[in-house]
This record gives C-alpha cells, sequence and structure tokens, in this order.
C-alpha cells in the first residue's frame, strides 16, 4: 500500500529514554482513531544526532522537524499537520528567542554544515529492516568488491583514501590492512571495537543504532581484503538498544545470504560473533580486548609484535573501530578519489600527509545544541562549537574545549580557530581520540574538570604497570590536594614530572594518555592552577573547599524572611539565626560542602 | 617453518654486539656486559614487563622511544641508548614510586640505592612497611599459570586495588604445593607451610621441601634419581618438564608408571622385616611432646653423616647436649605392650652410648633392665664401655618431664628407682633416646591373608617347628626369615636368609618338587554332575567337563584337604590316603578294642 | 530466503526504492490536496483517497501526495495544486471529483499536458 | 549294665578327629610339653576338619564311641582357608537331628585349637571326658 507520508520517529538511546516509543505508539493510535492508518506510515529510525532536542519526529517527504514532543501533543499534531496539512511551529526548533521557528530540517543549521559519510542513513532508514538499507545502496560496495575486485583492489582502494583509524590512534587503515594481508598463515581475525569506555561519548553506539549493517558491510569488505573468514564484534553490555539491533542485523544478513558461506556466490566466507564488554575502559586497548575475547582478564601487553602480525590467539587480526568501519562501504562503492575530496592534506604518496573524510564528534558540555555531529576533516572548533554547536549556553563566555575523552585535552578559546584533524590536535598536546568533545564555560574549573578525567583513568587502570598504576594515583592526590587548599607550587613541578614520566614508560596508551587532561590544563591554564595554589581560591567556585559562604543578611531577612532551610540543611550545624531573622554561618564551623548554597532558593547565599 | 636463526648487529651504547635476532636487549646488554635495572624480570619467566625500570631508549632514524628492554625484539640496526639522561629520570621516579609504597622490602631498598634515590618527594597512601610486601611483580601468577600449569594464583581488582589471591582467599585444593611461587617471590611474601606435623627428628630438623627429582639417600642402591609423583609438577598438572632439559642422556620418561607384574615362581621367601613400636603409646616417656625426647630412629638420623644434622650430635636448638639419658625396653618386656624381649635394642644402646661418649663430652646415663650382651664379643663391648665411664642404672624409667632451674634453659629429668641401690633417682638430661620395641610390620595381616600362612600370637610369621625349621612356614613353598620371624639382630637375620635361600636353591636344583600324593580325584561312573562340590574348593581345582557333564579335579592345584569328598552326596570323590575306607578301618580299629 | 545475488540485490532496492525517495522528496510530480475545513467539507477526502487510488493503480514511483490548509479560495473547494518538477509554476485545478482526478492523471502528470478546463490559475500567491 | 559301668572302672571311648595342621600339631605340643591330656582320647588325623563326612560320626557312635571330638584352626586360619567353615557348617546341622537317633548332643564336641594351644587342648580333652563320664555309656536299643 502506498504511503503519502512518513513518520520518522526517533529512537536512539536518548530518545528512547524520553518516551520516544510512547509517542510512537500513541501516534499509531491516533492514526487509526483518524483512520490514516494506510496513507501514513509511522518509522521507528535510529538517532538524528540532535538528542539534546528529544523525542524527535522527522514528517517525510516534506522533511518538517519537530522536537521535545509529549504524548499529550501528539492528537493535536495529528490533525494539524495529517489532517489539515497545516505543521504546528509550537513544536519546531526554535534556535533563540527572537528568531522564528525554522520548519524544514535540512535549514537547521545543527544539520546544515554536517556530511554524512557513516551516519548518511540516520533518520532515513528503519535499522531493524535491511531492505531499507540495500534501496540506501547498501551491500552494492561489497557486490563490488566480491565480484570486480580483488582482495589487494580492495585494500588499495582504502590505502588510497587516505581513511586513518577513528578509534583514536589515527593509524592509516590501508597500511593496517596491507601488513596484516603480508603475514602468513590462513587463519586470521577482523575485529569491531565498539567497547567505546569513554565517559560523554557515544559516537559508535549512535552508528550501530541507526545503521547496524554499514559496520557488517564494512567488516565483510575487509575481511575480504584481508582474507579473514571470522569476525568479532565487541560491543559493550551497557548498549541494550545498539546490541539488540546489531543481533538483528546480523541473523538479516545470515538469512539473506550476507553472511555464511559462498557470498553472492563467490567462495567467500565470513562469520561474525558478538563479544559482550563487561564495561572496563581499558578493554578498549586493542591488546587488552583481545585477552578478553579470549578469556583472559582485559590485560594489556607490550604491542612491540604487532596485533597485525600476532594478536587474538597469537593469529593476525586487524582491529578497527565502528566509524571505521562504516566508512568503508563508500570508500568503495564511490571510490577513493571521492573520499579524499573530503578533509584536509594530500594523501596521493603519504597515508600520514592529511586527515580524510569525516569525524565524528559527540558535542556535549555547555553548549546550546548538543547532540551527535559528522563533520568534514578540517573544519575549524570554532564553526563546531558555535554554527553547529549554537555558541554557548545562557550567553557564557567559552573557556576551553576538551577533545578524546579521559585520554584528550583541554584547548584554550584562543585555539578555537584551529582545524580539527589528527594532527593538529596532537600538535596542541590533545587527541582527536574517540571523538568526545566537551565545552567548558567560565562556570567551569580547570583543576576540578583534570581531576575528573583522571579520577577516571586512575580507576579504570587496569594496575599492571607501575607508571600507570602508582603514577596516576599520585597524580590524583596531587590534584586532591590542590583542590582542598593544601597544593604548593612544587606540587605543580612534581606533576609536570609524574605526566611525563606516566606518558613515557606506560605499557599501553591508557597510561600513555591518561595525563593529557592534566599537561594540557597545566600548559594552557597555569595562572588558574596558582591561583588554586597561591591565593588558594576557585575562580569558578567548582572546588568548593576553597569557597567562603557567606549569608547576605539583608536578601534573607528581606526576601527569604529567615526561612530556615539553610539551617536544616548544614550537617556541621554552623549556622545560626531564629526563624524570620537574618541568618548567619559560623565561619569556624563551616566544612564548606555548600549544602546551604544549593538549599537556598532566593540566592542569599554569597560564594568568593 | 622454523625460521633461521639469523644473526643482526645491534649498537648499544655505543658498543657493537652480534646477537640472534628476536632476542630481547635485556639478553643482549647482558651479553654485553651491560647492566639494565630489572625487578620484575625472571628468567624462567616470559618476561612480564611492569616494573618498566628496564625502560632504555631506543633510537630508529631521527625518532627516538622509550621501550621496556627486558621484552623488546631486537632488529637490525637497533641503536639503543641504555643510560641518557632521560632513562635515568624516568627510572628515578619510578623508583621513587615504588619507594614511596613499599618502603622497607629489601629488592626495593637496593635498587633504590643502585639509582640513587634517597627520599621520595611524596608519600604513598597505600604504604605497606612490611620487609616482605607484595610489589605486585606478577612472577607468582605467571609461573603458576604457565609453567605449573595448575593456575591457582591470580590477580584481582583492578587499579591501585589490585592484589594477588588465592580463590576465595581460602587454601586451594589445586595447590600442588610445588612450592614454585615461594621460589620465584621476589620478597619472600609467599611461605611455604608444611601442613601434616611429622614428629621427633624429622619435624625438629625439617630442612624443607625437596626437589621432586633426588636422590633419596647417598647410600641408596642403586644410587640414581627418583621423581616424586606428588610433588612433581609434570606428573600433577602437564607444566615444568625443566628436568628433562637438562638431562643430555634423555634418560627420563615421564610416562613410566608403577606396574603390576605376574611373575610365576616356585617358592616365596617373606622377608618383611619390623616396624618400631610408637614410643608415643607411653605418654610417660612425653616423645612427641616434650623436645629433645628421640627414638632410636631419629638419633640414628642424627649419627648418620648425611642426615639432617650431618653427624653432630645436637639438641633441637642447636647447642651441645651436657648430659644424654638412653632408656631400654620402651615397650618390650612389658605386660601391657610387647611381652616378648626386642633382643637387639640393650646392643644398639649400647653403640649409641658409645658414639656420644665418643662425639661429645656428655654424661651418658643407661637405664636398662637386664643387659643382654649375649652374642659373640658383644659382653666384652659393654666391659668396654663400662671402663669409658657410662653410668649404668638398673631399673624401668617411670616418667620423664621437663624442668628449669632458677629460669636458665629447660632440660628433661629422667625419673626412675635404681633397682641395685634401692633408691629412688631424678637425674637431668638435656637429651633422651628411647630404644623402642621391635613389632611385626603393619602389613603382616595382609601378607598372612594373601600367603595364607599363619601368625604366633605375637604376631611374628609362625614358622613350621621353633627348634628344627625355623625358616619354612606351615605352607610348602613360602619361608620366612629375619625380623619376619621374630626380633633378632643382623648376624642372625643374615644366617637365617642364606639358610632360606639355600634351601629353595635346593629345590630349584632338583628342578621338580615332589606333591605330596594326597589328592582327591573324581570317580566318573559315580559322578552325576551335581555340581556340588564345584565352588566348594578354595583352590578352584574341580571344574565342570560340559561334554561328559562331570566334575573334574585338576591334580595340580589340589591341596587334599578333603572338604569336597566329605561333601561329595554320592561320595564320588575319593581322597588318596584318606579314603572313606581307611578312616572307616581307624575307626573300627579305635572303638573295638 | 536462498543465497541472495547481485541480481536479488537491484531488485530489493527498486521495490523499495520508492518509499526512500518518497522520505527523501525527491520526485517528478507532488500534488497537494487542499483541505482546509472547507475542503474537508466540499469532499477533500474522497479527492484525497481517489488520487491515492490512481497512484495505486498505475504504479507511479515518483508522485508525491501532500495536504495542506485551506488555499483561500473556499467556494471552489475541493481544489488541488500539481507541481511538475519541470514545469516552473504550480497549476491549481478547482472543484475536483474523482472522474476529473483521472483526467488530470492521464493528462497533466502522464503527458504533461495542462487540463485547462479545470485549471484555475498558473502560479501561487506571492508569500511574505 | 551303664551303672555299673560308671562307676566300677568303665572308661569312655572317645573319637577325635584332628586337623593335620593345626590341632593334631597342639596335640604333639602338649605331649612335648608334658601337659596331661586325657587317655580316653583316641585320635585320627584328618588333613583338613572339613575332611570329616558327618556319615563318620554316625558309624563311629554305632561302633560304639561314647563321644566324639573335632579339633580344627581357628576361623580364618585355617591351612586350606575355607575348610573350617564348611565343619562348621556341618556338625551345627549333625547336632540338630542327633537326638531323633537318642544320642545327646553333648556327646559331640567341635572345638577350635590352633598349633600353638597345646595347653588349650589339655584341658579340652579332659573337660569333655568328664562330661562323657557323666552321661555314661552310650547304648542303643537293638
Amino acid at each position: 500500500m502506498a504511503y503519502r507520508t512518513y513518520l520518522m520517529v526517533c529512537a536512539g538511546t536518548g530518545c528512547v529514554a524520553n518516551q520516544s516509543i510512547k509517542i510512537k505508539d500513541t501516534l499509531i493510535k491516533e492514526l487509526e482513531k483518524k483512520g490514516l492508518q494506510d496513507e501514513v506510515a509511522v518509522v521507528t529510525t535510529g538517532c538524528n544526532g540532535f538528542c539534546g532536542v528529544g523525542p524527535i519526529m522527522v514528517v517525510q517527504p516534506d522533511g518538517i522537524f519537530y522536537q521535545l514532543l509529549k504524548s499529550s501533543d501528539i492528537p493535536y499534531l495529528v490533525e494539524e499537520h495529517l489532517i489539515k496539512g497545516r505543521p504546528v511551529k509550537k513544536f519546531m526548533y526554535i534556535p533563540s528567542e527572537k528568531e522564528p521557528p525554522i520548519p524544514k530540517m535540512s535549514d537547521i543549521d545543527f544539520f546544515k554544515k554536517q556530511v554524512l559519510i557513516a551516519l548518511r542513513n540516520r533518520g532515513l532508514i528503519d535499522p531493524e529492516k535491511i531492505e531499507e538499507y540495500i534501496a540506501r545502496g547498501g551491500y552494492s560496495g561489497l557486490a563490488k568488491a566480491l565480484t570486480e575486485m580483488t582482495p589487494d583492489q580492495v585494500i588499495n582502494e582504502v590505502k588510497k583514501s587516505g581513511l586513518r583509524g577513528r578509534g583514536g590512534g589515527g593509524f592509516p587503515t590501508g597500511i593496517k590492512w596491507e601488513t596484516m594481508k603480508k603475514v602468513p598463515g590462513d587463519v586470521r581475525f577482523v575485529i569491531c571495537n565498539a567497547d567505546e569506555g569513554d565517559p560523554g561519548a557515544f559516537m559508535d553506539r549512535s552508528i550501530i543504532e541507526s545503521d547496524p549493517h554499514a559496520v557488517i558491510e564494512g567488516m565483510l569488505i575487509g575481511a575480504y581484503g584481508m582474507g579473514s573468514t571470522q569476525g568479532y564484534v565487541y560491543i559493550r553490555n551497557e548498549y541494550p538498544i545498539a546490541l539488540e539491533r546489531l543481533l538483528k542485523a546480523i541473523a538479516q544478513a545470515k538469512e539473506y545470504g550476507l553472511l555464511g558461506e559462498n557470498i553472492f556466490g563467490t567462495d567467500f566466507k565470513f562469520d561474525i560473533r558478538i563479544i559482550r564488554g563487561a564495561g572496563a575502559f581499558v578493554c578498549g586497548e586493542s591488546t587488552a580486548l583481545m585477552a578478553s575475547i579470549q578469556g583472559m582478564p582485559g590485560e594489556p601487553r607490550a604491542k612491540y609484535v604487532h596485533t597485525v602480525e600476532k594478536g587474538l590467539f597469537d593469529f593476525p587480526t586487524c582491529l578497527n573501530n565502528v566509524e571505521t568501519w562504516a566508512n568503508v562501504p563508500q570508500i568503495i562503492q564511490k571510490g577513493a578519489e571521492w573520499f579524499t575530496q573530503i578533509g584536509t592534506g594530500d594523501v596521493t604518496n603519504d597515508p600520514w600527509g592529511g586527515s580524510k573524510g569525516t569525524k565524528v564528534f559527540s558535542l556535549t558540555g555547555k553548549v546550546v545544541n548538543t547532540g551527535l555531529v559528522e563533520v568534514p576533516m578540517g573544519i575549524t572548533l570554532r564553526e563546531i562549537i558555535y554554527d553547529i554547536g549554537g555558541g554557548i549556553k545562557d550567553g557564557k563566555k567559552i573557556k576551553a574545549v576538551q577533545t578524546g575523552g579521559p585520554s584528550g585535552g583541554f584547548i584554550p578559546e584562543s585555539m578555537l580557530d584551529l582545524p580539527v584533524d589528527f594532527d593538529e590536535l596532537t600538535k596542541v598536546g590533545s587527541m582527536m581520540g574517540s571523538g568526545g568533545m566537551i565545552i567548558a564555560d567560565e562556570d567551569n574549573c580547570i583543576v576540578d574538570m583534570a581531576k575528573y578525567f583522571l579520577n577516571f583513568t586512575q580507576e579504570e587502570s587496569c594496575g599492571k604497570c607501575i607508571p600507570c598504576r602508582e603514577g596516576t594515583k599520585r597524580m590524583y592526590d596531587i590534584l586532591e590536594n590542590i583542590s582542598v587548599g593544601k597544593g604548593t607550587e612544587e606540587d605543580l613541578e612534581l606533576l609536570e614530572d609524574l605526566s611525563y614520566m606516566v606518558v613515557e614508560s606506560s605499557l599501553c596508551a591508557l597510561g600513555g594518555s591518561a595525563p593529557n587532561p592534566v599537561l594540557t590544563s597545566l600548559k594552557y591554564f597555569k595562572d588558574e592552577y596558582l591561583t588554586h595554589v597561591r591565593e588558594k581560591k576557585c575562580p569558578a567556585k567548582a572546588c568548593r573547599q576553597l569557597n567562603v559562604y557567606t549569608i547576605d543578611e539583608e536578601i534573607c531577612a528581606t526576601v527569604g524572611h529567615g526561612c530556615d532551610l539553610c539551617k536544616k540543611s548544614c550537617p556541621d550545624f554552623a549556622i545560626f539565626g531564629e526563624t524570620k531573622k537574618a541568618h548567619h554561618i559560623d565561619q569556624m564551623k563551616c566544612h564548606k560542602c555548600g549544602a546551604c548554597y544549593d538549599a537556598c532558593n532566593f540566592k542569599a547565599i554569597k560564594v568568593e | 617453518m622454523e625460521r633461521s636463526i639469523r644473526m643482526v648487529t645491534v649498537n648499544i651504547d655505543g658498543k657493537k654486539i652480534e646477537v640472534a635476532e628476536d632476542t630481547t636487549i635485556l639478553k643482549a646488554a647482558e651479553a654485553a656486559g651491560i647492566w639494565i635495572p630489572s625487578m620484575c624480570y625472571s628468567d624462567l619467566l616470559e618476561p612480564y614487563g611492569v616494573c618498566r625500570l628496564c625502560s632504555v631508549e631506543v633510537i630508529r632514524g631521527k625518532r627516538s622511544r622509550i621501550v621496556t628492554a627486558c621484552n623488546y625484539p631486537v632488529r637490525e640496526g637497533l641503536t639503543v641508548n641504555t643510560n641518557s639522561d632521560k632513562v635515568k629520570w624516568i627510572r628515578k621516579i619510578l623508583m621513587e614510586l615504588m619507594y614511596s609504597r613499599w618502603p622497607n622490602v629489601p629488592v626495593v631498598k637496593e635498587m633504590a640505592e643502585r639509582l640513587e634515590v634517597t627520599k621520595p618527594r611524596f608519600v604513598s597512601l597505600e604504604r605497606d612497611e612490611s620487609e616482605n610486601a607484595c610489589i605486585l611483580c606478577g612472577n607468582c601468577v605467571n609461573i603458576c599459570r604457565d609453567v605449573v600449569k595448575a593456575s591457582v594464583l591470580s590477580f584481582e581488582g583492578i587499579g591501585i586495588e589490585r592484589k594477588v589471591v588465592l580463590p576465595f582467599n581460602e587454601q586451594s585444593e589445586t595447590c600442588i604445593s610445588c612450592g614454585a611461587c615461594a621460589y620465584v617471590c621476589p620478597t619472600g611474601h609467599i611461605k611455604i607451610k608444611s601442613l601434616e606435623t611429622e614428629r621427633g627428628a624429622l619435624q625438629d630438623f625439617y630442612l624443607g621441601p625437596k626437589s621432586a627429582i633426588n636422590i633419596p639417600t647417598l647410600q641408596a642402591v642403586p644410587r640414581v634419581p627418583v621423581i616424586d609423583k606428588n610433588s612433581c609438577i609434570k606428573m600433577q598438572t602437564g607444566g615444568c618438564g625443566i628436568c628433562s632439559e637438562f638431562c643430555e642422556p634423555g634418560a627420563i620418561n615421564y610416562e613410566m608408571k608403577d606396574e603390576e607384574v605376574d611373575i610365576e615362581v616356585g617358592q616365596i621367601l617373606v622377608t618383611t622385616g619390623f616396624n618400631l613400636f610408637d614410643p608415643q603409646q607411653i605418654p610417660q616417656y612425653g616423645y612427641g611432646r616434650l623436645d629433645n625426647v628421640y627414638n632410636s630412629l631419629d638419633f640414628e638420623f642424627m649419627l648418620n653423616s648425611t642426615g639432617p644434622t650431618g653427624g653432630t650430635i645436637q639438641c633441637k636448638d642447636g647447642s651441645e647436649p651436657r648430659a644424654v639419658g638412653i632408656i631400654h625396653c620402651v615397650g618390650s618386656r612389658d605386660e601391657n605392650y610387647k611381652k616378648y624381649c626386642s633382643r637387639v635394642c640393650c646392643m644398639y644402646a649400647l653403640k649409641f652410648a658409645h658414639l656420644v661418649k665418643d662425639r661429645t663430652k656428655a654424661e651418658v646415663y643407661q637405664f636398662y633392665i637386664d643387659m643382654r650382651a649375649f652374642g659373640k664379643g658383644y659382653e666384652e663391648f659393654y666391659k668396654r664401655l663400662l671402663d669409658e665411664g657410662v653410668n649404668m642404672i638398673r631399673g624401668k624409667v617411670a616418667e620423664i618431664t621437663e624442668e628449669s632451674y632458677n629460669g636458665n634453659k629447660p632440660h628433661l629429668l629422667v625419673k626412675c628407682e635404681d633397682t641395685l641401690i634401692g633408691k629412688f633417682r631424678e637425674i637431668p638430661v638435656d637429651m633422651v633416646i628411647l630404644c623402642p620395641a621391635i613389632e611385626p610390620a603393619q602389613d603382616a595381616a595382609k601378607i598372612k591373608k594373601i600367603l595364607s600362612i599363619s601368625q604366633s600370637p605375637d604376631k611374628f610369621f609362625l614358622e613350621r617347628h621353633p627348634k628344627l625349621d625355623p625358616i619354612s612356614t606351615m605352607t610348602d613353598g613360602i619361608f620366612i626369615a629375619g625380623c619376619a620371624q621374630g626380633p633378632k639382630d643382623i648376624p642372625d637375620s643374615v644366617a637365617q636368609a642364606s639358610a632360606a635361600a639355600a634351601r629353595i636353591l635346593s629345590l630349584i636344583s632338583l628342578g621338580e618338587v615332589s606333591v605330596d600324593p594326597i589328592k582327591a580325584n573324581v570317580i566318573e561312573e559315580f559322578c552325576s554332575g551335581c555340581r556340588i562340590c564345584n565352588n566348594l574348593c578354595p583352590y578352584t581345582a574341580i571344574s565342570f567337563l560340559e561334554d561328559k557333564k562331570i566334575s573334574d579335579i585338576n591334580e595340580m592345584l589340589c591341596k587334599g584337604c578333603g572338604t569336597c569328598v566329605a561333601a561329595c552326596p554320592a561320595s564320588a570323590i575319593t581322597g588318596k590316603g584318606f579314603t572313606d575306607e581307611q578312616i572307616l578301618a581307624e575307626l573300627e580299629g579305635l572303638l573295638t578294642v | 530466503m536462498p543465497k541472495i545475488t547481485i541480481a536479488d540485490l537491484e531488485k530489493i532496492r527498486e521495490d523499495t526504492k520508492r518509499t526512500l525517495n518518497f522520505r527523501l522528496g525527491t520526485c517528478k510530480a507532488k500534488i497537494t490536496v487542499h483541505m482546509g475545513t472547507c475542503g474537508i467539507a466540499a469532499g477533500a477526502r474522497d479527492i484525497l483517497s481517489s488520487v491515492m487510488k490512481e497512484i495505486e493503480e498505475r504504479k507511479l514511483m515518483d508522485v508525491i501526495v501532500t495536504n495542506s490548509g485551506c488555499a483561500g479560495l473556499c467556494s471552489k473547494e475541493p481544489m488541488i495544486t500539481v507541481e511538475m518538477a519541470n514545469e516552473p509554476a504550480p497549476v491549481k485545478y478547482i472543484d475536483m471529483t474523482p472522474a476529473k482526478i483521472k483526467k488530470i492523471f492521464d493528462s497533466h502528470i502522464l503527458k504533461n499536458e495542462l487540463v485547462k478546463e479545470y485549471a484555475l490559475a498558473l502560479g501561487s500567491e506571492k508569500t511574505a | 549294665m551303664s551303672e555299673e559301668k560308671k562307676q566300677n572302672g568303665w572308661n569312655p571311648k572317645i573319637a577325635a578327629f584332628l586337623c593335620n595342621w593345626c590341632t593334631y600339631t597342639g596335640a604333639d605340643l602338649a605331649g612335648v610339653s608334658r601337659l596331661k591330656s586325657s587317655p580316653c582320647v583316641r585320635i585320627i588325623r584328618v588333613m583338613c576338619s572339613g575332611r570329616v563326612d558327618p556319615s563318620f560320626i554316625l558309624k563311629a557312635f554305632k561302633k560304639g564311641a561314647d563321644g566324639i571330638f573335632i579339633g580344627g584352626c581357628h576361623i580364618g586360619d585355617c591351612h586350606y582357608s575355607e575348610g573350617n567353615y564348611k565343619t562348621l557348617r556341618r556338625i551345627e546341622f549333625l547336632k540338630i537331628f542327633l537326638e531323633d537317633f537318642g544320642i545327646d548332643p553333648k556327646r559331640l564336641r567341635l572345638e577350635w585349637i590352633s598349633a600353638s594351644e597345646g595347653d588349650k587342648y589339655a584341658a579340652t580333652t579332659l573337660d569333655f571326658e568328664k562330661q562323657i563320664r557323666e552321661l555314661g555309656p552310650l547304648t542303643f536299643m537293638n
């Protein structure tokens, strides 16, 4: 039956968490009530990327974008838009109070500057139907590779495309595949690293949720190129929806004969097994991941013998990130030339020469439009934050951008015109990493943020080697002292010493990159550290132990009428004053926990 | 396909060295006499690379990199700088980290001095001041998993919480107590505890576990190493196997197993020997309870030059005893224990006395009931001892207790009644040697049942005739000799053994054995095939002939007991020598007088 | 589903192409049925279903149907606007009946000839 | 006739079947150690107490034996390992229907005497003789 309209309801984890499934059910019920169920189809799609304003629905073919929907809005919306054909302005995206709402999805600047390769099918297909993926040109890349290209041609194509690892290392994928191909032996493995342990990063999750077949086709092509017959997807158990969709996709692929024996009639056979990660951040590292697949505890080993020579079960193994695999079908289908047009640098003779293609970033933090953006390499940070991200929330001033998750670094406001690509970011001490991009504004304290990231890596360290286990703990203790006012200037120097030592001598990349947040924050925000150390003050007032909490007598008495809320909330009974009169804080007893500041609804508590 | 060993030249600290490819930098440097610090490296194990102390700077083209020497395989044209400033700086901070967490571990302190690290700039919150703290080097976990293949020890917890644990922190059954982890632990954090408590000298001078492959004693015949099955790792879990690597002639075969071999023999000579009576059954003597109370076997251990003390007579605390008491008839000639005299104790007790006098300046007291020096030259030896000043006290020892005068070292007090002077005496000694009774071997009853020979009341095997034939038993072809027949010393045992051997050889030289004629046989006509007798015979001599449908007796197996003769309802079986007619005739003769 | 071959791949792509194009809005012709309150009163609903039926029967892969609010000329309802990809100006038809719809499909949609007698005017209002 | 025999010099006739390995050797030991045992016991040597056929016992009573004594090895000590088990079985059965023949079961006695129990052999024979004397001679109505 031909539908005249399609309601694309986003079913990414973000929107599902905001009840988008409930909205879908109300929609179906409403359409049946209005008798439109034969004309209007409801399709659940993967994540659209604009998670900040979920639950999202896009009405096709007119391309109208609705956001922040509630199931109570549905009857009105069906009536207005689907029956009377009038798009409802109330639910559209409003860039800011002054500007009018923007109906068309393509006009919203969050989407305008994005170039979709890995996420090209997001919001357009139902990820649980293989036919829709095929309709979008799916598996034609595999067909082309299997029937028209030899394995070496496939590898060469990827090499020429200048594709580099999207997991964070940025190692040219073509070279990795080529070295693996050279190693003798017929048993070899291909692994997709969907562990994604960084806090605040959800690119891989969205790719698998919106378009699982892209990853499967990518692995099939890679396996054909490298001559592997067995693939593994190591996916985090904390991604239930992605896991479920991947399992369905694999089942459908098997049913269609795209996985298993003699695919497309050729003698190429390939199978994929899912391994569920138990949520250890260290298992994102390749050798630890392989140890985990082998049933051993996730502990990295020295990579002096590369995993492409001796990896899983001591056989040659090629491990790539989800996004890397997702790019491969497009490269094969549209050719390396097309891929090199996007991105920076020149890769014709040196694959390290530039960063080609696009990168998916999870834009979070103090930015207006938080969500998932896929931008061409070479775009500047400023464009991402201001054009796509819609600038800083509540008009605050930006302080720093933290890229690459806990292994990345802080980039100060002065360097926002830095084009985003592997080499530029590493030059300033940060790293592309998996793609986490957290925006910090003036209210964020750099010491506190560095402490947060270091606490994460220190807790997630596998504890095998001395520098990472002991070094990061000592660094964390020093940062802890600084944030409670016990830091000294030698501490800063010691902190730098320890950081360099940990970077240089750690056994694996986790230890090698854990100090990056500290190093970059020391490099660009030395002054903030000094205020913490010298004046024992935290400019952003995040390190509570350094604040002094006093009550503004006047506001408390008149506006708050001495409501006693703060007195009740104070754990140390440091607040005195009868009801109806102004209260005051006994500085001796106050342990600066900030409970009163949070409790007072009239902002009577002042913090210096 | 095995890659041929290619030699590569490597430049370490300016020295050009030729080594096989894939050897690690650490080994190559060692070959060139260059020292690289390492804490978690052990030759027995795959390099684990966790302490990072062996970090060195590797220069390839213009890029230099810090790598760990213990597991970095060398390649052609590699230049290594083991002492650049950067390397020294990294090692210094690494050492500070370790030193602040484990300040009193000797291995760490020593390495810290060597790397000139005196005082760490910070204090580790996880400080562990004990000398044998675990420094998480992982050697024990790795050796247990890779070499011993028992995988008992493992790491638990990640990051700073990481520690080595036994499964569920309990004594694990899969641990084969091979001691490999204790051996390989650099700080002595793991100790081996002997669970069962041996008594006497074996316990006091316990020298710790022997290696699984050892020569039992230097006087062993044949003097070849043997493998102790329960403590050999290869036999337990299939790991290790180092001894076969080092045995050039390749004489070690792990597959050899104890086999049960059936040998056809004509005669059996039972020389199962004796056991020493366990003196613990006499609590008053305090054996196993008090220190320095040994039985004669323990003392023999001490006297033996290859024994635990190398021949010197010493108390448990190592000092030389000032006085030694030797007690005869412990358990022998005693109504409550063994009524018989064990015959040999008096003489070896005198030997002990002589050796104590000879090797130490100790006073010797012999507590005896009757001095039985009956053998050739024995009495003269006894006289010699009296001249050497051994104090002979005739009386059975009542009790041994532990005393200490005004607080100095406690010593033993032997209480007995000296029947020659009619007084009750208490003699302070430092050491007591008990001469326990000789009792039959533990499994004597089992041997008796198997060979169907009989035992005398004192449980030694019963000889056919005490005077005329002490070496054969009631059963033809089975002979006994030595202490299996009763307590006796070496000369008597040798005499008996030779006699038994001679008797057996005479039978062998005869070539045939005269079988006594008393046999049973079946009269075919009478036998109705009722098969009552078939399973009656303990020697399964009676079989059933299917074709003739009658029972038949195998002459060689039949011992002539006649039970089947009496049982046969048709009296179809006659017993030669004891036929019914003969017995009835005897009856006739006896009763008609 | 037997082992898929390249041909099957093409076939599946064609079958689901229509739904996909729909989603992207790329098409040859676009028919908008005006369903303001007056339009519905004048029977715009059956016009819409008849347009859908026409598309169904003719298996047109690239014709999009949308509805919109009242076009302003209530007396002439039910009205539809037909926009052809290659023609610049949309055409409004008035007093539609299922029969007229069929005629419009035959000539305008398929043969690109305007049906003058039903057409009200070319072009559309200027929007601010 | 039986009363006078009892008083004036009647000596009971006791037939004894002794196993060659144990009781017969025990009897020999008793003799060697000069122990006093009952003279009226007339000994028949058999290789094993299992050889004693119950019919012998009946025939012996018929031939005028006043008491019958059977000596074998202790259970478990039998030279032929199982002979004495069979004897024990047979004698128990025999005792049951001795009464039917008018013979007092006390006239038949089975004892386990090992080769070294000379004293036990002597004591048992004396006791058995005393017992038979009380019972008096065995008479049949013919």
